[in-house]
């Protein structure tokens, strides 16, 4: 990007200070720089070019099992393949594409919002986006070798323990998953520190966008949410490969168990994903609405206390399992408490609608789709929080209409908001207006047509996960229409994906501050230079971009020089010390083949060549925290 | 353009409502399977539920569109002062106080609800146990120990039924969704449910817990009849050993304890008492073959001993090699049962 | 009629009660007297501290004691009085100061250099104390509700009292941490990571009493025991839970309406190139 | 001297608020990053424990099921004291090179090392002892026993590879009064296998009996 000259004059940034910061932050173009890079923003971008291709598995995958339900008996599909697809559908939907590209916005944007300039372990980003990546292609290899997993998203035992699958397909489930926690926790704890650590001098907690503040929540959910899933996969895995007994009743083990661990996992799961979701809309009405955010306290404060009731209200997915009657109406009454702080949040973006000047471009525009169909999708939820209600529509097509509706219309569309909101400042292009909005007009109403028949063929009966149905039962119509819808939704996400691609070939350059938004991102140029801001910014508000100070440090400041970042304290953002950035390194992809081959070797049971992968690990993880040779004064060694 | 704009999301927003409306009333009746046509106590609370449910869904969501439109219509212009608390009445009214009636109603019709699923008003007055296997139902009327069938439950109308429910290996969901919500069937645990019936009928039921390969194929059929069809259906699952049969079925049953199939199937009266199958005492009168994958006809039976994988792909049935000259016999052997 | 044990665990218990009343009235008397009414300790928690006083003696007799005999839920309904009523209202109380003024002086030395010594300094630094505080909590909640020490709690007095008073101190210690006066309340971030960390344990216990398939403990029971225990199971579990939300929503809107105070996040701005400032 | 005389700077640190602060020093990234690790580790930790007690509570009143009886405690009782005080090394070489020392760090660190191999030592006996009566596959108990145990075994292990590695590193001189990042984060992690060791004592080998 070049910097016009207006801009540059006001800076008070010398052009040396710049050649200075381009020298110490620049990687090379280079096949080495290209593996070995730490660079947030290009891991970022990867992230969400992997997590849109894996999307695009995923939804072919839906597309499939689409076309064989259109009609009844249908003879497209044999059982096993459908049963492959669902389940890769929603496996890989859920933790290949959803969470993987929140991540990627969360890595793109979490350091420019905060006005760092780079993740608090940006090696350990790298790692997590390479061990993301082996870990996707380790479980979609599986499905075009026809041996992915059968067992349902959710893998409830006994069905997936042995002898009743026998095959590799649940090994990569439960191994790939492990294999992926390793990545997500690694990328949660890094948001945490970053956000913790690496704040711009001034930004004290009540100055932090909400998006950052999303982002830190679904992160701390991760960190105490997902050790429940590995420890069940864990279980499942010695199950099924050494013999041991968690899930098998005949020798004292419980199935219970497995479906109580998954959902004390999978409930905070699903607020993982649609968070950085409502984040995103936090982030965008402010720039179409040419306001803030209504109410901020409200705002944080239901993302805290989703956080913290979504780990109590796991139960309702197992209304008809028998347990207790008394304690599902405790777990009743907790996930309907769970919908006041979506709420308040709803309410408040109304409110910041209503009070604001609105603007509706193409962002804002998916922002209103997913309003209209998140509080739909909300709605059902709390039906199913009523448990009895739930007994009679559990596991029916009803319940993917829920879901469907709260992760497309609750997270895809905002994702698409963002996608379209910072694509200048991914890519450095403007989308074409007009595309966009056909596009979002495709999506709204394909998905629409896609998703609300399944309620009524939910209600007339029709279970999940059949691969086909028999005619007669009045859900033909219901199926046939939402095959239909599908094929549009489809074509609203190509349309999409063609402006995505139009708008990096052929789309004018962005800009730095195309929205006249209000956060830190749009401080520096479109897309930002490996440095993000040669001024580190003071902060003085929650919207820095429309404050003056804030403006004026950016525009006078002296540049902070090195390949340094500033470091504040946790509550107040004071400034505290200014550290070294680690620079790019191969350590992160080396470490990752080590756990891949790690994986593999477990997977096809050649215990050695695992044994080989994790003494890689051990080895590399070594070296690359090996401290650097120091002098004793450096060090501060008293003989 | 503007204008257009929000004009055309208003349009689509009104449109996604009344077309939710729509969809539901229509669904008034449904399929031999809706939740909407309850036929029972059970599934008759939870349709209440659901159209009280909707309703209050239809006027939160006309609500929330309402705003919406307004906002979009409005298109305020002038740069108006900011002041953030100004909206914390409105959200709080209508983001907590309100919902929090409304939930706080909901809660308590639907706790009212969940107790009156637990049991029945009345003493059930028959038992059936019922064990699910993949991918079929093997039923059990404890009462009379000798009364066992597959994959269909026949109950005396209007009075209460008690469900016994356990499975032979991985979990699986009992679902007759005109009678009574469901529940699982869990490995290593007993759980139990309750049907009644208020108008004789046949009301399908399907299997809802995903349970492997032919879960969309493991249905059954709840028959609700007169007490006196009752009985006399209960008691003719023991067949009487001396009923006479026919020279073709007779060779039939030749051809059945000889060939493979009574190393996994009971006949009772006779020598073959294998239970890997569903018991086939009474075969020939039940409703469809392989838990709803074909009807139970001539044809498909044929077609079903010679090839099953063809019909149901994956089920626990191999491929029978029976001689062409004798298949019209094990049928006719077959269709005399029950 | 009461066995002689129990009479004597429940004089000793009421003699316990009235002397720490006592101590607190004289220490708040002392000290109001000095420093003029309501100082140091303002009345609303010396208030407080007389009811959570006499909410343990209202939970250990009468009609509360009876409903613990008789059932487990009662039981459990009894320990949350205790830990979830008498306890923060005891916490909200700051007794320290008043009970060690009333003190016979050779005591409050040693009491002093024991707060003053390194190891009890160290366990004051804030995040030990959450620790310590979230460790104890779920140590005595879970080991007593073991089925041993549970049984050996039914069948004894004297280690019921134990018992109680155990669940009393360890709830004291957590919730003094949120609800003490401002200088000695831990950081509303470090608390709400202390309430999470205490309440997902004994959530976690509630579920095993709530889920478990056959009455767990030993004791002579009802018909009814397994639903008794089910209940008992949502008792531990629901009012815990509520009170431990609405705290932590409590402590966070204030603490970010203290870090406004302090630095106000200058929320009512524009968009709109902001004019330019003369130099 | 009076707190009057002394220098603005000393009277600032020694303020009631700045004594009340954990870490005067500040935390650094890398002291986030630890604590969370060993957050979600120990949440790992409270799920398989939970797990643990739950099984046991879903699976009737004799705990472990019957042929096995209650877990011997001598053994263990060694194990706990040898791993317990562990700790008390790693602090005194963490303070040590705090005020620069290095050889308290290396003696500090190799003491550790030394206690926690033991540990290994006799659990490797102990599992000797055991494995006779039932392994991991014999039924869910033995299931859960072995893998808990083991899990914290795992940990104990790249703890002594952490402390040896820091070994390695501080015979090479590497630390000092101004950098000792690592050592603390080092520190936070032995601390937490440690107290990690006595919830599995109390819960696996205490808890059956009570
Ligand atoms: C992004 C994902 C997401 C989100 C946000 C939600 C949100 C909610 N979900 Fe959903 N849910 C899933 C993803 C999600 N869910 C998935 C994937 C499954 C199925 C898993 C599987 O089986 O495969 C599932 C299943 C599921 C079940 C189990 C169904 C079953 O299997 O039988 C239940 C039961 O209680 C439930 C409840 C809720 C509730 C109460 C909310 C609430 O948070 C919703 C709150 C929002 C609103 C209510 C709208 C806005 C509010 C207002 C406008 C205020 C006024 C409103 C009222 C007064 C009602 N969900
Ligand atoms: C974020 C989560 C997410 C998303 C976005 C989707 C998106 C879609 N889902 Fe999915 N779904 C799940 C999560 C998700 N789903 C989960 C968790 C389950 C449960 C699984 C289980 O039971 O275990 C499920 C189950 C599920 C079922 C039920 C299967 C069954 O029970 O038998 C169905 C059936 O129709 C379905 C359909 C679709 C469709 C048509 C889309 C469409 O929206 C997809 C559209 C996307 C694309 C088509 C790709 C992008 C398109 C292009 C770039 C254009 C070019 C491509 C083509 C023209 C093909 N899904
Ligand atoms: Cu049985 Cu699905
Ligand atoms: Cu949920």
């Amino acid at each position: 990007m070049t910097v016009s000259t207006a801009e540059q004059l006001r800076t008070g940034v010398g052009p040396r200070d710049i050649a200075h910061l381009e020298r110490e932050w620049g990687e090379r173009p280079s096949l080495h720089s290209w593996f070995a890079t730490v660079d947030h923003k290009r891991i970022g971008r990867r992230y969400m070019v992997t997590a849109g291709i894996f999307f695009i598995i995923a939804g072919t995958d839906a597309m499939i099992m689409r076309t064989q339900l259109a009609r009844p008996n249908s003879t497209l599909l044999s059982p096993e393949e459908y049963n492959q697809l669902f389940t890769m559908h929603g496996t890989a939907m859920i933790f290949l594409f959803a969470t993987p590209m929140f991540f990627g916005f969360g890595n793109f944007l979490v350091p420019l919002m905060i006005g760092a300039r780079d993740m608090a372990f940006p090696r350990l980003n790298a790692f997590g986006y390479w061990v993301f990546v082996f870990a996707g292609s380790v479980m979609f290899a599986s499905q075009f070798v026809g041996a992915a997993p059968d067992g349902g998203w959710f893998g409830y035992v006994p069905l997936t323990d042995r002898p009743y699958s026998a095959g590799i397909n649940l090994d990569v489930y439960c191994l790939g998953l492990l294999f992926l926690g390793v990545s997500t926790t690694a990328g949660a704890i890094n948001f945490i520190v970053t956000a913790l650590k690496l704040r711009a001098p001034g930004m004290s907690l009540n100055r932090v966008p909400l998006f950052v503040w999303a982002i830190v929540g679904t992160s701390f959910m991760v960190v105490f949410a997902l050790p429940a899933l590995n420890l069940a996969n864990a279980m499942l895995f010695l199950d099924r490969r050494f013999g041991t007994h968690f899930f098998d009743p005949a020798h004292g083990g419980n199935t219970l168990l497995w479906q109580h661990l998954f959902w004390i996992f999978g409930h905070p799961d699903v607020y993982i994903i649609v968070m950085p979701a409502l984040g995103i809309v936090s982030a965008v009405l402010p720039a179409f609405c040419r306001r803030g955010v209504a109410a901020y306290p409200l705002m944080v404060l239901s993302i805290v206390t989703i956080a913290i009731i979504s780990f109590g209200v796991w139960v309702h997915h197992m209304f008809a399992t028998g347990l207790p009657q008394l304690s599902y109406s405790f777990f009743s009454a907790a996930s309907t408490l769970i919908t006041i702080p979506s709420g308040i949040q709803i309410f408040a973006w109304l409110a910041t609608m209503l009070k604001g000047q609105i603007r509706a471009r193409t962002p804002f525009l998916f922002v209103v789709g997913f309003v209209v169909t998140f509080v739909l999708g909300g709605f059902t939820g709390v039906m199913f929080a009523i448990t009895a209600f739930d007994q009679q529509v559990t596991d029916s097509y009803f319940v993917v209409a829920h879901f469907h509706y709260v992760l497309f219309g609750g997270a895809v569309f905002p994702m698409i908001a963002g996608i379209y909101f910072w694509l200048p400042k991914f890519t450095g292009r403007m989308y074409a207006e007009r595309l966009g909005r056909w596009a979002f007009w495709l999506v709204f109403v394909g998905f629409n047509t896609t998703f609300l028949p399944m309620h009524v063929s939910g209600l007339f009966g029709m279970p999940r996960r059949v691969y086909t149905y028999p005619t007669g039962l009045g859900w033909d119509a219901w199926n046939l229409i939402a095959t239909v819808g599908a094929y549009v939704l489809a074509i609203g996400l190509l349309l999409v994906l063609t402006s995505v691609v139009r708008a990096i070939r052929w789309g004018p350059p962005a800009p730095p501050d195309p929205w006249e938004a209000d956060t830190l991102e749009w401080a520096t140029s479109s897309p930002p230079r490996p440095y993000n801001f040669a001024v580190i910014p003071q902060v003085h508000s929650v919207h820095p971009m429309w404050d003056r100070r804030t403006r004026d440090g950016l525009a006078r400041g002296e540049a902070l020089s090195g390949h340094r970042t500033p470091q504040t304290s946790e509550l107040d953002g004071q400034h505290e010390r200014d550290t070294d950035m680690p620079e790019e390194s191969l350590m992160p992809l080396i470490t990752a083949v080590g756990i891949l081959v790690l994986v593999l070797g477990l997977l096809w049971g050649w215990y050695w060549v695992a044994g080989m992968g994790a003494t890689v690990l051990a080895g590399t993880l070594a070296r690359w925290l090996w401290p650097p040779e120091r002098s004793p004064q450096e060090a501060g060694i008293v003989s | 353009m503007r204008r257009s704009v929000s004009t055309r999301l208003l349009w689509a927003s009104a449109s996604a409502g009344v077309l939710a409306l729509v969809f539901s009333l229509t669904g008034c009746s449904g399929g031999q399977q809706s939740t909407l046509d309850a036929v029972g106590p059970g599934a008759r609370r939870t349709e209440g539920l659901w159209w009280l449910f909707f309703g209050i869904s239809m006027g939160i969501f006309v609500e929330v569109m309402a705003l919406l439109g307004w906002a979009l219509w409005r298109r305020r212009r002038s740069r108006v002062r900011i002041k953030d608390g100004d909206a914390v009445g409105f959200i709080s009214a209508l983001g907590v106080v309100v919902p929090l009636l409304i939930l706080i109603l909901v809660y308590g019709v639907g706790l009212r609800d969940l107790n009156a699923l637990a049991a029945p008003d009345d003493e059930p007055t028959v038992n059936v146990d019922v064990v699910g296997h993949r991918w079929w139902w093997e039923i059990h009327y404890p009462d009379r120990p000798q009364a066992v069938t597959a994959n269909e439950i026949h109950i005396p109308v209007g009075e209460s039924v008690r469900i016994r429910l356990t499975t032979a290996d991985v979990q699986h969901s009992f679902w007759v969704p005109q009678l009574m919500p469901k529940t699982d069937l869990i490995a290593g645990k007993v759980n139990s449910t309750w049907l009644r019936a208020d108008r004789p009928g046949r009301y399908r039921g399907q299997c809802a817990e995903y349970c492997g390969q032919q879960h969309a194929f493991m249905a059954l059929l709840v028959i609700a009849e007169s007490r006196p069809q009752f009985d006399s259906w209960l008691a003719g699952l023991v067949p009487p050993t001396d009923e006479p049969l026919t020279d073709a079925e007779q060779r039939g049953r030749a051809v059945f304890a000889r060939s493979a199939c009574a190393t996994c199937h009971t006949v009772r009266g006779t020598s073959a008492t294998a239970t890997v199958g569903p018991d086939l005492t009474n075969v020939g009168g039940r409703w469809s073959l392989g838990a709803g994958a074909a009807p139970n006809d001539p044809g498909h039976l044929g077609g079903w001993i010679v090839n099953s994988q063809t019909i149901k792909p994956g089920n626990a049935m191999p491929p029978q090699p029976v001689a062409p000259g004798d298949l019209p016999d094990l049928i006719a052997y077959l269709r005399s049962l029950g | 009629m009461t066995p002689p044990a129990e009479q004597w665990t429940d004089v000793v218990g009421v003699v316990a009660v009235a002397a720490l009343g006592a101590a607190y009235g004289r220490g708040v008397h002392e000290l109001w007297a000095r420093r003029g009414h309501g100082a140091v300790v303002p009345s609303w928690r010396a208030g407080a501290f007389v009811l959570g006083l006499a909410i343990v003696l209202v939970a250990q007799q009468g009609p509360v004691h009876d409903a613990a005999e008789r059932s487990l839920a009662g039981h459990m309904a009894q320990h949350m009085l205790l830990m979830l009523g008498a306890a923060p209202l005891l916490a909200a109380g700051c007794a320290g100061l008043p009970v060690t003024l009333a003190t016979p002086r050779p005591l409050r030395q040693v009491t002093h250099r024991v707060r003053t010594s390194a190891p009890a300094r160290w366990l004051r630094r804030p995040l030990t104390a959450a620790l310590v505080a979230a460790g104890v909590h779920t140590v005595v909640l879970w080991a007593w509700h073991l089925p041993l020490p549970y049984e050996w709690a039914e069948a004894s007095a004297p280690v019921h009292a134990v018992e109680h008073a155990s669940m009393v101190g360890a709830a004291w210690l957590l919730w003094a941490g949120v609800v003490a006066p401002a200088s000695r309340r831990l950081s509303p971030p470090i608390g709400l990571l202390m309430l999470f960390a205490a309440g997902m344990p004994a959530a976690a216990l509630g579920a095993v009493l709530t889920f478990a398939p056959e009455p767990i403990y030993d004791v002579p029971s009802g018909p009814r025991a397994l639903a008794d225990q089910q209940l008992a199971g949502l008792v531990m579990w629901i009012p815990m839970d509520v009170l431990m939300l609405v705290a932590a929503v409590v402590l966070f809107l204030g603490w970010l309406a203290d870090l406004e105070r302090r630095s106000p996040a200058g929320r009512d701005l524009r968009p709109g190139l902001p004019e330019e400032v003369p130099t | 001297m009076t707190t009057a005389e002394l220098p603005e700077t000393v009277r600032e640190a020694i303020t009631p608020q700045a004594l009340a602060t954990e870490m005067p020093s500040g935390r650094t990234t890398g002291w986030w990053g630890m604590v969370l690790l060993v957050a979600t580790e120990a949440t790992i930790f409270a799920a398989l424990l939970g797990s643990y007690f739950y099984v046991r509570f879903q699976s009737g009143p004799q705990w472990p099921p019957p042929p096995l009886e209650d877990p011997k405690l001598t053994k263990v009782l060694i194990m706990t004291a040898l791993l317990l005080p562990s700790s008390v090394p790693v602090m005194w070489a963490e303070r040590g090179i705090r005020k620069g020392q290095q050889w308290r760090l290396r003696a500090g660190l190799a003491i550790t090392f030394l206690l926690g191999s033991a540990f290994l030592g006799m659990q490797a006996l102990e599992y000797a002892e055991n494995l006779t009566k039932y392994t991991f596959t014999t039924n869910a108990y033995g299931s859960l026993f072995y893998t808990t145990t083991t899990f914290h075994a795992l940990h104990v292990t790249v703890g002594l590879l952490m402390v040896g590695w820091l070994l390695a590193a501080s015979l090479r001189g590497a630390f000092g009064y101004r950098r000792h990042e690592r050592v603390r984060l080092t520190a936070i992690y032995w601390h937490f296998v440690d107290l990690v060791w006595v919830a599995i004592f109390v819960c696996l080998y205490l808890a059956p009996r009570l």
